[in-house]
């Protein structure tokens, strides 16, 4: 394929026809939500009802890992999903490692030995304030992936040491370890994504766990996996 | 087991099975789909036969109802007009799977051939059996589409075209009558073929409605049966080998319009409506004007199959100038023609397939002198010719007399001018051609050798054979119709039921 | 005008100014961005809608929720179409989707 | 048997995993097996709401409007069974398929020495991502995210459903990293992002005005507040562009066309559905008080338009697969006509609604069996003959008789020509047009069977023309591929016989309860 | 058990005919067997008593078979000359390589002949009338000749035209009848509110076969290029088909249709004087005899004419009838038979003045010279004509003799053609073969004639012709015609030159027709027509185009490329929401 020089974005006409349509939305829009009743409650009464039966304090928690645990769940398939298919577009099932492996330098080398604990702290801590407080499996997550891109940004080993299996068994743990329990759960005669009261705060934090390193992962791996092989280059060859 | 409710699916499956496992079998496999297709055939024949008996002798209805929607049931049904064209497709597929077994001998694509040509069977009998309007539809539709690759099937760039042709004209007739049915059941419910006719409750209030849609099921029909405007897909299609041209135009495709005409006249508007919607005359109107443009147009080709194509396109009119006639003798000579019509026109194509199978014969012109070599043939052919041209005791002049004679019951003599006047043009078109072939000298090039110049020399046995089959039938049809076992008979019958009841 | 329809009627702008984005812009990164905004549009009107619903203080969580996997989904979504992006830019050397050749 | 509802979730789900997580060859086993059981427990499923009634389960249970509810009624277990049963053809068909295209990508053409590659599960060393190890999981994924969508019964769940399948069917499309396949699941992506976010749009403002997220509250609130409308409008539109419905189609040629085969049946014929069966179930649910004619009629509009264009554009396309693709367009347009003629046009009470609802239905069903049997059927002529040009098929219906035999048996059924499914579904839409005085519709339905003879009767006469140049042997064909793709069609067929049971079906929890006694021919 | 012997009648020739195309020892036999086929009829032709009406309810639309009077008198007459006429082409054909397609050709017409006959109800008459008339065209054209060729072509177009008539009077008669039965297609003509045109087209559909003019165009041209024995059987009993065509369905003698009768007169007498005079200017013997039987025929005709006029009249006219058409027949065959054997006498003196006899008798006869076959069936048509309408009986007392006059002349130029022009022609060795049959025929027509009135015990005795007035009527004619004979005798031998300057070409009135029709159709076309372009075929044409052209090059047509477009399709997502919200919001 040729290469193309680059397209304008779009000419005039479009741009104000989407300029006056635009405006149109946002009168319909604003229209909406000025007629909205500014004192409804919502589900909050009903929420704050059973909370004590969820085996959390922090009401989202208890809406995002019980109540609505189902959405989480699947939520988390979306994730699996997006870095599956990132990895689907690379040939090698394992990932790389970064490919320059220049040494960090002596600055940036501190640094990374400075943060990488911090980062793992702080997600634990996330992760364990999400019972009672904002915080949780998805902000833990972030912040230990992003530890990992740091390391192999500066140039450290880290996701390329992970086996395909590895690799494959990180993304998928928080996942399937929360189908997991769920299917047992459920074959055992419970209401599926239903937690025996006792135990659903051991449950949340077991799936809280699982869901941060798979988030960490899946983080890293859609990151690095967008890396196209070098086998599959077009004409123009290579990142740019 | 409740023979009444088999029977008629039996019929059906008699060559749906065989055309299946066609399908699957290898164009080299000869022996197995010969048999298949014979097998299937006789059975067909023997089941028609059994039926006919039970039908005729013992005065029994031969039903089956599945459900199929809501409250719509698929319902097949003998009686004695749906036997008349179970008896002529059963009959005629049997002979022209003969016919069709020489003429395709070694010729590419046989599997296909076979099993859509079994299909073709299968949905014609559906189309006789069928006891209501949706039934009827669903086999008329899949009757478009299973002829269609019969049609393409020598696949040169002329059938394709013949075949798009063809397609788009049966497949909008399709669409009014699909219409035309809908209508009419949002208005009646399920309508179902009774002698006499299901909805004249509708009369005082829906007029209007019942006469758009008569035009609709009359004008999604008239394309099958060639009705002229609607016939022009006729003559292209005879692009197909000759078996196909010989079922299209004897029993299946054009029968299933005239047969639908038939049974939508008297079975689902019936005589009363009809005639107070006053439908009827521009019916009868357009099917004589189709019987004279089709025997001009046919006067004026020269290829054998064009020519004999016109010549259905006018003589299936015949069919539906009967029925609009609506008399008792226009009912008995509308019907009996489904089957006069069907056995003289098939072995005519017979022929026509033979002198291009054997001596490579497509246009009238080079026909000269072929009687001497096939005399056989040629017999059979005059045969064909003269029952067309209603010479007695011929079968189609049966047909004639009762239309002429039901033209003067309905009160429209003017009928008499057009059958006299297709007569004379059917013979004006037919006997050149005759004339040709037994007193003609033959070409140059036919006669290679002079010695061989008085040499009979026939097509083989599972071509002639068939073209003879049928031409005896025409003549026995004629010779015996007052016989009580007659196509003539039965027509009677049929038109009994439908004058009789109110 | 209450808080509520402030933050409401930013969320609606927020909105109607990704869509144009989307439409005029041809860079892939930039539809992307967009999309991604457009999303943020909605969760901050999810989030208006929380505050708005609150009893005794107490947010509704149910918006929260939602606005929580919303996020996942949408960085999910997002993710995937950079990295998709990245590919074609690498295979082709095109910035933006070549729209009237669709089935190159 | 009454938590089939849930199995039929899971199942794919855990199969998918562990197809995932096994990798190499022994994924074709985990995705069979996982395909047919998921069929069993469909039809377990579409027997439970056949005997039962409706389905209601509350996940974790959590009363409804606090957790999330399943419910399966008619609909939900008719498309459930229509997405088992397609989908056990496809992946009967994949099977082979992908052993094919595996086995054609062995030597892979790689300039990298410093990465030798092996095929197949190996131990060590570099693995690669075989598009036939990949698409198992990945399959498995998509058939759970159609059940979900089809047995969830809350609007922001919805959502989740929807961008799980939105995800999965394009890192199926991208399977074999074709460039085509990447602008294509690219532009698919950003579109179906586009439409998600319209949809959530409309879910959060549905929740602002009524405080619920569950469909049987939402639809007993019988909303009319200016934002549910709003909503309206907004989920409509985004779930339009899902759906493809002309002129939004603009993503789904390229996509649907440049997927492996049984991918490009899946797409087809099973998750264009998703988004038509969310908008039926928000229109005819949530917003049965707040829609109007206009909107109704205006939706039909874009359907007619859909089928006329949409067979215009297909009788154009020189690609098989594109061919097949455009004409996903125009069928997507029938089903939209469903909407005008279900919908408040005249009489509520009237029974042409049913008729059309379940007619529509009808028509997505046999829609999803007949362009199953056409994309696999343009994979088979793809891989044996290597090129899928329109104009270059000549001769090869005497070498795949049985592949051209059930294209044109599911052309038959997309024309709505009896006896076929299409036919029936044709009929029970042109019925409810046709009693409902709504004659505009009738002529689109009419002319829209013949538009779309027009390219099917084109494809077979390219097939069946005689063939003048001789071409090289083709690539043999696996068998399995060959009776699948038959299956399917004649299943597109045989639904058309005997069309009472799925009708009856249909009206399990319908949203026309009152009619349904009137529903009397 | 009589249906099966009337059966058989029809039977023997037509299982004759169906040996033929067997070929081989089969065919043999069946030529062998050619001159017999006619005997069951000869047999069932003889009892004085006829029997009652036979009706087979399973042939045809339920056949009936019998015989009356009338009837019994044609089929006389026609097994008889069939019978002659068969071994008489057993010879003639005899060194004929076709033989055996003239003898097919000739079973069949047979069958049809005398399956007319006897027929009892209209469609069984037409089916043998049809089958008559379509197998005689193979006789007709037998030589292959140029002449043979065009005579055949005139006579299956007019035969064609005839039983167009024929139909369309049969439907309109056979409804009114409410049967197809002879006797109630009578009444029914009558009763039926379309009586005139029924009788029209009988008249006319008969008349053509009949040789009546203006439809007798056919018959100087077909007649003579038949090989002899089938131009003896065409003029001899064929022709009298028609005939009893109008005898039996025209409801003569149940109702004066006076109307009908003097139409009728008028073209009998233009027939009876033109056949005469056109047939003076013939050169070929069997041409002159075709002339001479329109002119015959037009004398039975005006009878039947007087029949239709006066009711009254009819019984005895009708008798009239049948002896004429016995009569002419009869003499009529042997006339032609006679020109075939004439033609092999070779140079035998003896044998040549054996013939000029043999056929000088026959010819007097035919002028109806007393004592002759002529005499009695001119007394006995005339007692018909006697009771016939007022007035009638003064002009054709006056005509007829008249015209016996012209048929007395035209003998005496058939003799004379015979003596100057055909005698020993050739010789193939089958004078023998051709001369007994014919001397048989000859011989015995004055018996038959003479005793058939006796037997059947009609109404007119052959007494008749030796009543005075009768035998004055018979004897001035002929002597006025001989003396013209004599005068122009005397003219000849004293400046030997042809007495008749002027030629009519045979079929006289056809040939400005022919030419006329010539001028109007259009030349048989080499190339297909163009055929006017069919819409929906081009509009397959079009369709099957946009896919042809899309093949060819272009891809995605450029509004589809723009709705691809995302900046456009973003639009229209937009415009659509903003439609759609809009609409949801305006109710």
């Amino acid at each position: 394929m040729e290469n193309r020089d680059p397209i304008p974005d779009s000419g005039p006409i479009v741009r104000v026809l989407s300029i006056i349509l635009g405006l149109a939305l946002f009168g319909i829009l604003a229209t909406a939500v000025l007629e909205l009743d500014v004192e409804a409650t919502g589900l909050t009464d009903t929420v704050m009802e059973r909370i004590g039966e969820s085996g959390v304090d922090h009401p989202p928690t208890a809406v995002l890992l019980n109540f609505r645990a189902y959405d989480t769940w699947l939520e988390v398939a979306v994730l699996l999903l997006a870095a599956w298919g990132a990895l689907v577009l690379r040939q090698a099932t394992r990932l790389p490692e970064q490919p320059a492996a220049r040494s960090p330098g002596p600055v940036l080398d501190w640094l990374v030995r400075m943060l990488i604990p911090l980062a793992i702290v702080t997600g634990v801590y996330l992760l364990w304030r999400g019972t009672d407080a904002p915080g949780g499996a998805f902000q833990a997550g972030g912040v230990i992936g992003a530890a990992l891109l740091l390391l192999r940004l500066s140039g450290y080993r880290s996701i390329g040491l992970f086996s395909a299996a590895w690799l494959r068994g990180s993304l998928l743990a928080g996942f399937a370890g929360f189908m997991a329990i769920a299917t047992l759960l459920f074959i055992t005669g419970w209401t599926f994504l239903e937690y025996p009261p006792a135990w659903a705060g051991l449950i949340i934090v077991i799936v809280e766990l699982l869901i941060t390193w798979s988030v960490a992962v899946s983080f890293v791996a859609l990151f690095v996996a967008a890396r196209p092989d070098d086998s599959a280059s077009g004409p123009v060859g290579g990142e740019r | 087991m409740d023979w009444g409710f088999w029977l008629p699916q039996i019929m059906l499956f008699s060559s749906l099975i065989p055309a299946l496992v066609i399908f699957l079998l290898r164009d080299e496999q000869f022996w197995l789909r010969t048999s298949l297709n014979l097998g299937g055939s006789a059975v067909k024949l023997v089941l028609a036969g059994i039926m006919a008996w039970g039908v005729l002798a013992e005065g029994r209805t031969y039903e089956a109802s599945l459900p199929f929607l809501h409250n719509q049931e698929l319902v097949l049904r003998v009686e004695p007009l749906s036997l008349m064209l179970v008896g002529l497709s059963s009959v005629l597929w049997f002979i022209t799977t003969i016919y069709a077994i020489g003429y395709l001998e070694n010729s590419p694509n046989r599997t296909r051939f076979f099993g859509f040509f079994s299909l073709c069977v299968t949905a014609t009998i559906g189309i006789a059996l069928a006891g209501n309007l949706i039934t009827f539809l669903i086999f008329y539709e899949m009757l478009s589409v299973v002829t269609y690759p019969l049609v393409v099937h020598r696949g040169t760039p002329a059938a394709l075209a013949a075949g798009r042709t063809y397609l788009l004209y049966t497949l909008g007739g399709g669409v009014l009558l699909l219409l035309g049915i809908i209508w009419l059941q949002v208005l009646a419910g399920p309508v179902s073929f009774e002698p006499g006719g299901t909805i004249d409750f509708l009369l005082d209030d829906h007029r209007t409605e019942l006469t758009v849609i008569f035009g609709l099921l009359i004008a999604g029909l008239g394309v099958k049966a060639a009705i002229v405007p609607l016939h022009r897909w006729l003559p292209e299609a005879m692009i197909a080998p000759a078996p196909v041209s010989a079922l299209l135009h004897a029993v299946a495709v054009v029968k299933a319009g005239a047969y639908g005409i038939v049974r939508v006249v008297y079975d689902v508007y019936g005589l009363e409506l009809s005639n107070q919607l006053n439908v009827l005359l521009p019916l009868a109107l357009f099917a004589g004007f189709t019987i004279i443009y089709g025997s001009v147009r046919a006067l004026g080709e020269f290829d054998l199959k064009r020519r004999l194509a016109y010549s259905t396109v006018s003589q299936v009119s015949y069919i539906a100038l009967g029925t609009a006639l609506l008399g008792p003798a226009a009912t008995v000579g509308a019907t009996v023609h489904l089957i006069h019509q069907g056995i003289m026109k098939i072995t005519l194509f017979f022929c026509a397939g033979v002198f291009a199978e054997a001596r490579h014969i497509h246009d009238i012109r080079e026909m000269s002198g072929v009687g001497r070599s096939m005399p056989l043939t040629m017999s059979a052919f005059t045969l064909g010719a003269f029952g067309m041209i209603g010479v007695p005791p011929l079968a189609g002049f049966v047909s004639k007399w009762y239309l002429g004679i039901g033209s003067l019951e309905s009160n429209a003599p003017w009928v008499i001018v057009i059958l006299v006047a297709s007569s004379v043009m059917n013979a004006a078109y037919f006997l050149p051609i005759v004339y040709k072939g037994w007193f003609g000298e033959p070409h140059e090039e036919i006669d290679v050798v002079e010695a061989e110049r008085f040499q009979v020399a026939e097509a083989p046995w599972s071509l002639l054979g068939p073209a003879l089959a049928t031409a005896g039938i025409s003549l026995l049809a004629g010779l015996l119709a007052a016989w009580a076992y007659s196509p003539l008979s039965l027509a009677e019958i049929v038109a009994n039921q439908r004058m009789i009841s109110p | 005008m209450s808080e509520f329809l402030i933050y409401a009627l930013v969320a609606a702008a927020l909105f109607a100014i990704c869509l144009h984005g989307i439409i005029t812009r041809r860079h892939i990164l930039r539809k992307i961005l967009a999309l991604n905004m457009m999303g943020s549009a909605v969760f901050l009107l999810l989030i208006t809608i929380a505050e708005r619903n609150q009893v005794d203080g107490v947010a509704d969580p149910v918006p929260h929720a939602m606005v929580l996997t919303g996020i996942v989904v949408a960085v999910s979504a997002t993710a995937f179409a950079l990295a998709l992006a990245r590919r074609y830019h690498a295979q082709t050397g095109h910035t933006e989707l070549h729209d009237e050749d669709g089935s190159t | 048997m009454s938590l089939a509802g849930i199995w039929v979730i899971l199942i794919p789900l855990i199969c998918g995993l562990a197809a995932f997580a096994v990798g190499g060859r022994s994924a074709r086993v985990i995705g069979l097996i996982g395909a047919g059981l998921t069929f069993l427990l469909s039809g377990l499923l579409v027997l439970h709401v056949w005997q039962s009634g409706v389905w209601i389960y509350q996940l974790g249970g959590w009363d409804v409007p606090l957790g999330i509810s399943l419910r399966a009624d008619g609909l939900s277990a008719f498309l459930i069974g229509m997405t088992g049963a397609v989908g056990l053809g496809i992946s009967l068909y994949a099977v082979r398929y992908f052993e094919d295209e595996d086995e054609a990508l062995t030597p892979d053409p790689s300039p990298d020495p410093s990465a030798p590659l092996r095929t197949g599960a190996g131990r060590g060393g570099t693995e690669v991502w075989l598009p036939g190890t990949s698409y198992w999981p990945l399959w498995m994924l998509l058939w759970a995210s159609l059940n979900v969508l089809f047995l969830s019964n809350d609007i922001f769940n919805l959502y989740v459903g929807l961008e799980l399948l939105t995800l999965a069917s394009v890192a199926l499309i991208i399977l074999q990293r074709e460039q085509a396949a990447i602008v294509a699941g690219l532009r698919y992506l950003l579109a179906a992002f586009l439409g998600s976010m319209a949809y959530l749009l409309g879910v959060a403002l549905i929740y602002a005005d009524a405080g619920v997220l569950d469909l049987g509250l939402l639809a007993d609130a019988e909303l009319t507040g200016t934002a549910t409308q709003v909503a309206g409008g907004l989920m409509a539109v985004g779930l339009l562009l899902k759906a493809a419905l002309f002129p939004l189609h603009f993503w789904l040629p390229a996509a649907h066309s440049s997927a492996p085969a049984p991918v490009s049946a899946a797409l087809s014929a099973l998750v264009v559905k998703g988004a038509f069966y969310l908008l039926i179930r928000l229109w005819f649910e949530v917003f049965e008080s707040a829609g109007t004619v206009s909107v109704e009629q205006m939706i039909g509009a874009l359907g007619a338009v859909a089928i006329v264009v949409g067979s215009f554009q297909a009788i154009r396309q020189a690609r098989l697969k594109l061919m097949i693709a455009y004409s996903t367009v125009a069928q997507v347009g029938y089903l939209f006509i469903m909407i005008p003629l279900a919908g408040s046009f005249g009489d509520p009470e009237a029974s042409w609604r049913f008729e059309a609802w379940t007619g529509g239905l009808y028509h997505a069903l046999s829609h999803g069996f007949a362009k199953a049997s056409m994309f696999l059927a343009a994979g088979v002529l793809l891989s044996a003959l290597g090129h899928d040009r329109v104009w270059h098929l000549a001769g090869s219906a005497s070498r795949f008789p049985v592949i051209y035999l059930s294209f044109g048996i599911a052309g038959m059924s997309l024309m709505g020509l009896p006896p076929s499914a299409g036919f029936v579904g044709k009929w029970l839409m042109l019925r409810s047009a046709v009693e409902s005085g709504q004659w505009w519709w009738v002529v689109i339905l009419l002319v829209g069977g013949l538009l779309t003879a027009g390219y099917v009767a084109i494809v077979l006469s390219q097939a069946i023309q005689h063939d003048v140049e001789e071409h090289t042997e083709p690539h043999p064909v696996p068998k399995l591929m060959t009776v699948m793709v038959f299956a399917l069609a004649a299943m597109s067929l045989l639904l058309g016989l005997r069309a009472a049971e799925p009708l009856e079906l249909l009206e399990i929890g319908a949203p026309f309860q009152t009619l349904m006694s009137m529903v009397e021919d | 058990m009589m249906l099966y012997l009337w059966l058989l009648v029809l039977a023997t020739p037509l299982t004759l005919a169906f040996m033929i195309p067997f070929g081989g020892v089969v065919r043999r036999r069946a030529i062998d067997l050619m001159p017999f086929a006619a005997i069951p009829a000869l047999i069932m032709a003889l009892p004085r008593e006829q029997t009652a009406v036979e009706v087979a309810d399973w042939l045809l639309l339920g056949s009936s078979f019998g015989v009356d009077q009338t009837s019994q008198i044609f089929l006389l007459l026609t097994a008889t000359l069939w019978t002659v006429a068969g071994f008489y082409a057993r010879y003639y054909h005899a060194d004929d390589a076709d033989i055996h397609r003239f003898a097919f050709f000739f079973l069949l017409t047979m069958t049809g002949n005398l399956g007319l006959i006897v027929a009892m109800d209209i469609v069984t008459f037409y089916a043998s009338f049809a089958l008559m008339t379509f197998s005689a065209y193979g006789l007709v054209v037998h030589t292959r000749s140029a002449k043979a060729l065009r005579a055949g072509k005139v006579y299956i177009v007019m035969a064609v035209i005839g039983e167009g008539f024929l139909l369309t009077g049969m439907f309109m008669a056979a409804y009114s009848a409410g049967s197809t039965q002879a006797e109630f297609i009578r009444e029914g003509i009558l009763d039926s509110q379309r009586s005139n045109l029924i009788i029209g087209c009988l008249l006319a559909g008969f008349g053509i076969k009949a040789g009546a003019i203006p439809l007798h165009v056919w018959l100087p041209l077909a007649h003579p290029v038949a090989p002899t024995a089938a131009s003896a059987v065409l003029s001899g009993a064929m022709i009298k088909a028609g005939l009893l065509g109008w005898i039996t369905f025209l409801p003569i003698g149940e109702a004066a249709m006076p109307g009908w009768g003097t139409l009728l007169v008028v073209i009998s007498l233009i027939a009876a004087f033109s056949g005469v005079l056109i047939g003076l200017t013939q050169d070929d013997p069997k041409t002159l005899l075709a002339y001479s039987s329109i002119s015959q025929m037009g004398f039975i005709a005006t009878v039947v004419a007087v029949g239709l006029a006066e009711p009254r009249a009819w019984g005895v006219a009708a008798i009239g009838c049948a002896l004429y058409a016995l009569h002419h027949g009869l003499i009529k065959g042997a006339l032609f038979l006679g020109v075939g054997v004439a033609h092999e006498t070779g140079n035998d003196r003896n044998r040549q003045r054996l013939v000029l006899i043999g056929l000088t008798v026959v010819a007097i006869a035919l002028a109806g010279a007393p004592l002759t076959t002529g005499a009695l069936a001119k007394s006995a048509l005339k007692e018909g004509v006697y009771i016939g309408p007022e007035g009638w009986s003064v002009w054709l007392d006056w005509l007829l003799p008249v015209a016996a006059i012209g048929t007395t002349v035209l003998m005496g130029r058939f003799i004379w053609l015979i003596w100057r022009h055909e005698l020993g022609h050739v010789e193939h060795g089958q004078y023998r073969g051709m001369m007994i049959p014919w001397i048989i025929l000859v011989g015995l027509a004055f018996p038959i004639v003479w005793l058939a009135p006796v037997w059947f015990q009609v109404d007119v005795s052959p007494a008749v012709a030796f009543e005075p007035g009768n035998l004055w009527t018979s004897t001035w004619p002929v002597l006025i015609g001989a003396a013209i004979l004599g005068v122009i005798w005397w003219q000849i031998a004293r400046t030997p030159r042809e007495i008749a300057p002027i030629r009519i070409p045979a079929g006289d009135v056809l040939i400005p027709l022919e030419w006329a029709l010539a001028r109007i159709r259009p030349p048989e076309p080499d190339e297909v027509v163009p055929r006017p372009p069919d819409p929906v075929a081009a509009l397959s044409a079009s369709w099957y185009g946009l896919f042809a052209e899309a093949q060819q090059g272009s891809r995605t047509s450029r509004l589809e490329g723009w709705f691809l477009r995302w900046d456009v399709a973003g639009l229209l997502f937009l415009t659509i929401g903003m439609v759609l919200i809009l609409f949801m919001l305006w109710r």
